[in-house]
């Protein structure tokens, strides 16, 4: 992952469950760049899979939340200050 | 998270069916319904060895808090509620999540212990990591948090 | 009457809902439901400070196995069940009856349970006289077992 | 209760919940008699009530069973070397 060697100030997403076969630690370093709506964060996190197709098709199925609420509207404007996680499809239980 | 009537949780403690049954419980409620959900030895025609449960611990408290508040809105307000998560590797046999509710009759507590199970299942942000014994591992698939999924 | 896959009984010790946990298990089963009724400190507008229960043993003993062989029918005969009443005079918050069922999936487990619970209340030959606070005491209405009841 | 003087060849039926009333042992004994149905026995059981207006309220209300079953159809003959009782309406749990 080059995002590894991202800048102290880039924007730290969390990933969970099948993210991990992708990434172990479960955390990605994007580019905060021109994120401003969740939708734009989800571009990012694309971008930064580059072409692994697995990995590409579980975020599609994949929801971005913080830790208080997951972000259904993904026009909303990104929340500052709150840790945001990319959740693939839940099974607890 | 606990309140004087709900008891929520992730740990990643071995969980205990006893300590819900005590605490859902009052003079005045007459049934109690309890639900233990256990690492099975096999699934989709695999035979598995273990489970290992991811979670996001902050969401999941929150999660478990809005299904609680819509089981005491809809079984009543004096109904008392336990739903606790583990989280790691577990063994078959073991308990992965535990949920109970107490009311004055059976039937609310029938209901509202599966409300906590089924909404639990489908909207808590946990992931689960099936263990084969071929040494082979797979992150189950499971329901999508996101409109598009 | 305990088999292999059902444990069915009366008895006059208190019950414990353990045990019904251990026995409604095994390494397929990923669900166990359990119901355990106790007694309230207030029903129908009066104060209760104990209940005692009068059953026919030998016949509750054979509906509890006639209900079990239909649950096992409906929910597969992996299915196992626990079903224990108790008799004798019970404070309040004592258990009074205990209903159990683990199975592969959840749903089994929950339908089982309640069936057990559902069943018993309207089958077994169980009576209940409430003991009231005022020193009263009263046997409660119950559903008939004969057709022009 | 004068059954309780009944020879020895009388008919005993056990009686349960509310019938511990009117008879605290639950042990009631008839006189054989002509009882050869269940109806036969109900009636038999009827008189032995007298004139308790309560008794006879909550016997209405009642099943005939044995230790094995409980005897729906009452033009049954009656189950002779078994054990038989009253069941007033059931509340478990």
């Amino acid at each position: 992952m080059t995002t590894m060697n991202a800048p102290t100030d880039s924007l730290e997403v969390q990933l969970f469950g099948g993210f991990r076969q992708f990434i172990p630690n479960g955390t990605l370093l994007v580019e905060p760049g021109e994120a401003k709506t969740v939708a734009d964060l989800r571009r990012q996190v694309e971008r930064a899979f580059g072409d692994d197709e697995n990995a590409l098709m579980l975020l599609k199925a994949s929801a971005f939340a913080t830790d208080r609420r997951v972000l259904d509207d993904e026009s909303e404007r990104l929340p500052s200050d709150e840790p945001l996680s990319v959740l693939p499809p839940v099974c607890g239980g | 998270m606990s309140t004087t009537n709900m008891h929520l949780a992730v740990t990643d403690r071995p969980l205990d069916g006893n300590s819900a049954l005590e605490f859902c419980s009052a003079p005045g409620h007459g049934a109690v319904d309890l639900f233990i959900g256990r690492v099975r030895d096999f699934n989709q025609g695999r035979s598995v060895v273990g489970v290992s449960y991811d979670l996001h611990a902050a969401l999941c408290r929150n999660v478990f808090a809005e299904i609680a508040a819509e089981a005491l809105d809809r079984w009543g307000r004096e109904t008392r509620l336990w739903l606790t998560h583990r989280s790691g590797r577990l063994d078959v046999g073991e308990a992965s999540v535990v949920a109970a509710a107490s009311s004055r009759h059976r039937d609310e507590a029938f209901k509202a212990c599966r409300y906590l199970v089924e909404q639990m299942k489908h909207r808590a942000p946990i992931w689960k990591q099936e263990h084969y014994v071929d040494g082979d591992s797979e992150w189950v698939k499971g329901h999508a948090l996101c409109g598009h999924g």
